[in-house]
């Protein structure tokens, strides 16, 4: 390929025009001293033009002793970009919250200038930062340096992904529970099965300190961690009409968005049927300085989450309505053992959590890792009279 | 495999206290509630009465090195060399005195980085790979972001929506980024049974499990050339490429047949209506880099229909939930295919089964 | 058995008990002068004993030229009961709207009483006079007498059953349409495949004047039609004053249980957002001297109810959204002709319509039918992106 | 096949116009409202101004002919001979004198015919045949009727409930009478696979159809002592009876096994919320004739809970919406079960989707 970019890529520099930060602006930054991101743009250029990826269809290369946090990437037009004839991402475990200081990415800039495309995802969509493109030999040298970082590998396969959290006690004011804190012990409780495949297919784990749900825990963990309350909203009448005052129309704004209805405004105070509410979030959302989530904290366990293959996309569904926060560390692994054991044994191949359940049934996966039905699993009870009645050995029902 | 005795593994991450800025290490836990100074501006003031100042700027999320070393700049100069990155890939900067929140934010419009992304705006895109990194794309990422976005970008720094906006793009079925539960979902999709690669076939791949993995049971054992092989029913095939996934022979890309698909009215949040699916506007747009003018010109009519009639607090969806599809459809007038109609495993529950009708 | 009716059924007689009106005694009643009838109340009472039926598995029995409308049974417990031996049901077409005078009631009585058990069900489930138990042979003397009286057969087996509809605008003033002639024409129309098998199972037509749907044809009728209107809800603003008079919560009981919420009420005068009104009949049925049905009335047609085997109940849904009164035959003709040929051709053994749907698709079946894809028919999109989609030969896009 | 000459057939039912009250045939679709003067009394008003009177009495579907000739004295006493029967198996008598409703009603209770079933009350029980005529049936139906009517006749004879309570019966799981969709239904279920007569089955049987009969496949081929024949796979019957109804052999009717299920919270009208399937309250209670105590214990429960809890027009199904199944279970003491929790086809659209808890 020739050395003036500028000409090779006029498709791509048409998306250097216009407000938004361009990505092709980044490419460039990087293509100025780095070959790999040169070939890159090319390629790109070339997919444009053509309308079609110029990707083989991925192999497996990894480090030594891990069974993923790399994606192995080869050119299909390797003679016309050898520079991404391999092109190899990095998955690399971000910190809890995707907190940094000036220094730690500093760090990890020099490595990947050194060993890699120069070019990043700030961060993939599971959360890992990922270093986006180098050569198999590099592996190995990028791998050693991130360590040494203090870096270590995320997931890829059929692994514990990467677990993420929102951002949650460290700035936010509704967060029931320690998401930061939890997410990193999960996280390095679970080094081995992070980067040791022995699951049927992947898994995530998200925490979300409240409904509001802020890393989409419900839309993509097999395990979402939400968290909730149990006791009454606390409230703070003065700061309601301060909002009042503000011009806030509380009826409106407020109380009609209230999904179960349970708040009464008479125009002076505000009353809340604490025992209908169903922790939506919506009102404390809308005056954070007047109501906040109350003080027996803890979260909802979720279970099943997943994209649409093979049978149609699923949200996570209640497993357990509610676990002090204290407790919930403890909850979550003793729950995660049973239900990793059930599914490594039972799952098929390439079959998540949620696909097993709606295969053999939640009744049967509860009793599978020992959990009782409670009515806050389901919308409703089942509406179709096939019910599989069990006999015990002694004649008994159970229930 | 003996490994050298200097190598670490299984560190995990760094601990993420070491990136916490002092005043969120002391405050951690005691936030009273936030108030929104400006868009791209929060402003978080603890019980101990300190008040912590967040500074959002977009990002295309592919980031050079180049870029993230002038963030780290920027961080040292104003914000005590404190930064995060959000769940939609914005960063962050985390400012103890509020004098400093100007002069950030000249510096990082200066730089080309938009200042906004908070309360009700479109915040950035969450978004995969395309074709700048992966094999299945049935179309690019990032092309189609940048374009998007240059269209809306003053939702994004402004927030004069109803509600929050969630846009996501996907490059093909697989999802990755979660599209399926935002307020507009872009995603790639291809139109054509797989074209099979039958002289590698039975090499690169494992004749069981490429059977297994077609969700509607169209690839069915054959032989080629003596050689155990696999043929596509292809009226059975939905075009999911579950089937590449696993058995690179199942070629699916095509430059005239892959294009994208836009849906609606997914969410993530409890806030008010549970969590939901995207349901499907427009089943096909084609692939038309670099900028896209036909998905462009879609998603904003959608957020421009959107921000004239839903009502305040009422995200995309709880918005349709009120009007009803039909009146969506001809609001938008988008038109209605069969295509819409569901005929996967569910298709029965979504069919209209009552007489509430709106003419 | 035994002569003395009481002393054989001590299990029964406590059904005797009690202000319900009691079946017993009007088994009793028919025993007095019916063998029949008195051995039935002996083989109750045996069941009843026993914690089981004995009735065996039916049998196909009917009367000369038809293919349905006797339900074939035989007890197994002959030897005790010899006159319940055999002890077949006809189903005898109702008059629309289940109306008769007391001479056709005494006409049917009087047959029944020569020929039969003396026992009916008025009506039964599908609607039909049930006359309940007689003879193999004394079905075509029945039969005979039937159509001599002016009554035929309804359906069983495969055929289009006894189509029924509410009493319509006989004496209910929200009647969008015709219901008892509609269900009549239909009656008439179609003698043929009410009385001759050749569908893959049963088809059920149940007409509703609004949408109370009171004959509930929206659960149980492979085309149910169900009265609407299209233009706005007549209002008398003086009645409505007259219900706030006489203390009717306006507010509470009609406003706040409107689904769409498209109803506001200053305390004086009611005002309703007709193009959001979902034709629910909610308001109508609360002040009904005020509010009516507007003047542009049909119905809606809907498509596939059934009962839970095999693949589980079904609702009907939407077909065609409106269809104005005075075209309605003709459409409901026009239509099912359509379905029926496809059905007919495609339809596997003991299919429903509704099934046939589930199993090939609503956008399939649409095509079969040749009826144009609105999202009327819909609660909402697909949310699978699993689309089959299609090209024509010149590779335009179907749409 | 030639027919006798005078036999007459395919005339359909007699018209109706000839049933109808001489008022009914001239204020035909001149109805302008209704009034309610009393349970079980309607008075319809025309635009000619005419009022039709409508006395309603319950009746248990089963009729002597005897009865029915008394219904027709009544009618021929006092309203012109003109009566009807209801789409839940009421009769009902049009007057157009309002004084003939005391005497009709007197007589209609001493003849042991209780007057009501109208607005907000718990009218007649659609039902099924049971023990009486089918052989199907896993219980008997009018027993159970009677018994649990016995015990709600107040509520038939009194509108005093928030909303109209609709129950039905049916014997087994075809659910003739489309039980379904009931704001109490009563069920009758087996509880143990089919007992398959080996020596019969061949020779009355289709196995092809009887194999494909299964909704959950749990029927296999199989031979017995030589001759094609099948068997069951115990572990995926869930005791439909479908078997039986197409093949004679599969017996599944068990005096011990079978018993009866209740289900809540469905509706048939579009009034306020969308029509809807009854959903699972209690999965099996005993055959217990002639009274069924169990069964009139837990439909009466949740008659008094739903009673005491739910607001004026709320329906069942309305009230618990409302409440949250939770709540559902909570109040009426009900046991919720791993039963409760749906696995059939489309279980996973009723999984609990959200973080939206009552605690
Ligand atoms: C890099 C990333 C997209 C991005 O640009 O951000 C990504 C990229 C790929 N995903 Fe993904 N997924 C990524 C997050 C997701 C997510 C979102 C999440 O984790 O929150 C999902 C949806 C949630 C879920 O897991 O269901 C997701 C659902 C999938 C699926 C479908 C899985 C399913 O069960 O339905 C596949 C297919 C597969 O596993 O074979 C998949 C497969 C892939 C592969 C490995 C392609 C393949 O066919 O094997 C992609 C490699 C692209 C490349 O060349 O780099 N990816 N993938 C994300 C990981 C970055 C990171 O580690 O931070
Ligand atoms: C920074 C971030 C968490 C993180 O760990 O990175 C975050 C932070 C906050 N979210 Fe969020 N949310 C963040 C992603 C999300 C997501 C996930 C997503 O978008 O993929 C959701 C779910 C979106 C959905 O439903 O599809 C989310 C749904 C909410 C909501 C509920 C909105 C609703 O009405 O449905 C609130 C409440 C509100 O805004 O009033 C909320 C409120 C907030 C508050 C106000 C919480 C607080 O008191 O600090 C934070 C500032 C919000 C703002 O932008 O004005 N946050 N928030 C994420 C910023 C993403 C970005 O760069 O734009
Ligand atoms: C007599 C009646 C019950 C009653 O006491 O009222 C009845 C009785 C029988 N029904 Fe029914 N069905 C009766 C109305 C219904 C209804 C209600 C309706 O029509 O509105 C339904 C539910 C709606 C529907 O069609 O889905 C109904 C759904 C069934 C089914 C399940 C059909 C399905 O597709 O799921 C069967 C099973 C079958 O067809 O093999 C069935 C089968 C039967 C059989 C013929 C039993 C059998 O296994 O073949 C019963 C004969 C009983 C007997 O010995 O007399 N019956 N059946 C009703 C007909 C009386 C009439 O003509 O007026
Ligand atoms: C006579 C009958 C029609 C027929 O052709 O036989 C009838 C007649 C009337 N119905 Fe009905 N309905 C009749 C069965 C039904 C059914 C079907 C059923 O029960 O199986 C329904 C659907 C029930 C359900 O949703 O499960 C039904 C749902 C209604 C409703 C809606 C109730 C609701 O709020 O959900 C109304 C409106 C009302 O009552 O205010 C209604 C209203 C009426 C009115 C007031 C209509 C009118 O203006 O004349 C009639 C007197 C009702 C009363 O009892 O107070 N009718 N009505 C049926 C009497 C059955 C009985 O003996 O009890
Ligand atoms: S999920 Fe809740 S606790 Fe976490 S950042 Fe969002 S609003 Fe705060
Ligand atoms: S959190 Fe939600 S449900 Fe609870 S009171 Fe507030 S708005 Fe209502
Ligand atoms: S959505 Fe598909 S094409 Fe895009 S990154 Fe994920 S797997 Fe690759
Ligand atoms: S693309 Fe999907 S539907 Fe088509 S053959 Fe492949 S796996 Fe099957
Ligand atoms: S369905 Fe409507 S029109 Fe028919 S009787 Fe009921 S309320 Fe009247
Ligand atoms: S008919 Fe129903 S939807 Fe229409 S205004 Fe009345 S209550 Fe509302
Ligand atoms: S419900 Fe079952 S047992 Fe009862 S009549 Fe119908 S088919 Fe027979
Ligand atoms: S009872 Fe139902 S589930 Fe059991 S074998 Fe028979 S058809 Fe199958």
């Amino acid at each position: 390929m020739g050395d003036d970019t500028k000409s090779n890529t006029k498709l791509l520099d048409e998306l250097e025009k216009g407000p938004w930060p361009s990505f092709v602006t980044e490419m460039k930054k990087a293509a100025e001293t780095n070959p790999m991101a040169k070939d890159l743009l090319g390629q790109l250029e070339l997919s444009y033009e053509e309308r079609i990826g110029h990707w083989k269809h991925g192999g497996i290369v990894g480090v030594m002793g891990y069974g993923g946090g790399v994606i192995g990437r080869y050119s299909d037009v390797p003679e016309k970009f050898p520079n991404v004839a391999h092109f190899h991402t990095l998955r690399i475990n971000h910190p809890s919250g995707w907190f940094y200081t000036s220094e730690a990415l500093r760090k990890l800039c020099d490595i990947w200038e050194r060993h890699g495309s120069g070019l990043t995802n700030m961060h993939g969509s599971t959360g890992d930062i990922i270093f986006l493109g180098t050569k198999t030999n590099e592996l190995e040298p990028v791998f050693q340096e991130l360590t040494q970082a203090g870096f270590d590998l995320g997931g890829s396969g059929s692994v514990l992904r990467t677990p993420s959290c929102c951002v949650g006690q460290a700035r936010c004011e509704w967060a029931c529970y320690d998401t930061m804190a939890t997410c990193d012990s999960l996280t390095r409780a679970y080094q081995d099965e992070i980067h040791r495949p022995a699951f049927p297919y992947k898994f995530k784990i998200k925490c979300s300190g409240c409904a509001n749900d802020c890393v989409a825990a419900i839309a993509r963990a097999d395990l979402s961690v939400i968290g909730t309350w149990k006791d009454d909203i606390q409230q703070d009448d003065a700061a309601v009409s301060e909002y009042a005052a503000a011009g806030l129309d509380i009826q409106k704004d407020v109380c009609d968005h209230c999904p179960t209805k349970c708040m009464q405004w008479d125009g002076k105070k505000l009353a809340i049927n604490n025992r209908e509410c169903v922790r939506c979030m919506h009102c404390i959302n809308v005056m954070p300085k007047a109501l906040k989530p109350g003080k027996e904290k803890g979260a909802t366990l979720l279970i099943g989450a997943k994209a649409p293959i093979m049978q149609g996309a699923l949200l996570s569904s209640v497993l357990i309505p509610f676990v002090p926060a204290a407790e919930l560390l403890d909850t979550i692994k003793e729950l995660v053992s049973r239900i990793w054991d059930f599914w490594s044994e039972y799952g098929n191949n390439r079959e998540r959590v949620g696909e097993l359940i709606q295969r053999i049934g939640m009744p049967a996966f509860l009793d599978a890792i020992g959990l009782d039905p409670v009515p806050e699993m389901v919308t409703a009870p089942r509406d179709n009279p096939y019910i599989f009645f069990q006999t015990k050995e002694d004649g008994q029902e159970t229930k | 495999m003996s490994e050298p005795a200097k190598r670490i593994t299984d560190i995990g991450p760094p601990p993420y206290e070491k990136f916490l800025h002092p005043l969120i290490k002391k405050n951690y836990g005691k936030w009273l509630y936030h108030e929104r100074p400006a868009p791209g501006v929060l402003c978080h003031i603890s019980e101990t009465g300190d008040k912590l100042y967040t500074v959002r700027a977009a990002t295309p999320r592919l980031l050079s090195i180049q870029t993230i070393r002038m963030f780290a700049d920027l961080a040292d100069k104003y914000s005590g060399g404190y930064l995060r990155f959000t769940s939609r890939n914005n960063v962050e900067f985390l400012l103890d005195n509020p004098d400093n929140i100007e002069p950030l934010k000249k510096e990082l419009l200066a730089a080309g980085f938009l200042v906004g992304g908070t309360n009700n705006s479109i915040s950035n895109i969450v978004h995969t790979q395309g074709w700048i990194h992966c094999h299945s794309a049935a179309t690019d990422a990032s092309g189609i972001v940048k374009a998007v976005m240059d269209a809306l970008h003053d939702h994004f720094t402004e927030s004069k929506l109803p509600a929050k906006l969630r846009i996501a793009l996907a490059c093909c079925l697989n999802m990755c980024g979660a599209v399926h539960c935002s307020d507009i979902a872009i995603l790639g999709v291809h139109r054509k049974p797989p074209k099979i690669k039958r002289d590698v076939l039975s090499k690169v791949c494992e004749i069981p499990t490429l059977i297994s993995s077609c969700p509607t049971g169209a690839i069915r054992p054959a032989t080629f050339e003596g050689k155990p092989s696999v043929e596509v029913i292809e009226e059975q095939c939905m075009y999911c490429a579950n089937c590449y996934t696993v058995c690179p022979a199942m070629t699916l890309n095509d430059p005239d047949n892959d294009g994208l698909s836009i849906w609606v009215g997914g969410k993530v949040s409890n806030a008010r209506s549970a969590p939901r699916f995207s349901k499907l506007a427009v089943p096909f747009l084609p692939n038309n880099p670099p900028r896209w003018p036909e998905v462009v010109d879609a998603v904003v009519n959608i957020v421009d229909v959107y921000a004239r009639n839903a009502r305040k607090f009422e995200r995309m969806g709880e918005w349709i939930d009120r009007i009803g599809w039909p009146r969506f459809f001809e609001l938008t007038g988008i038109e209605f295919t069969r295509y819409h109609i569901d005929d996967f495993k569910h298709a029965g529950t979504t069919f209209a089964r009552s007489a509430h009708l709106k003419f």
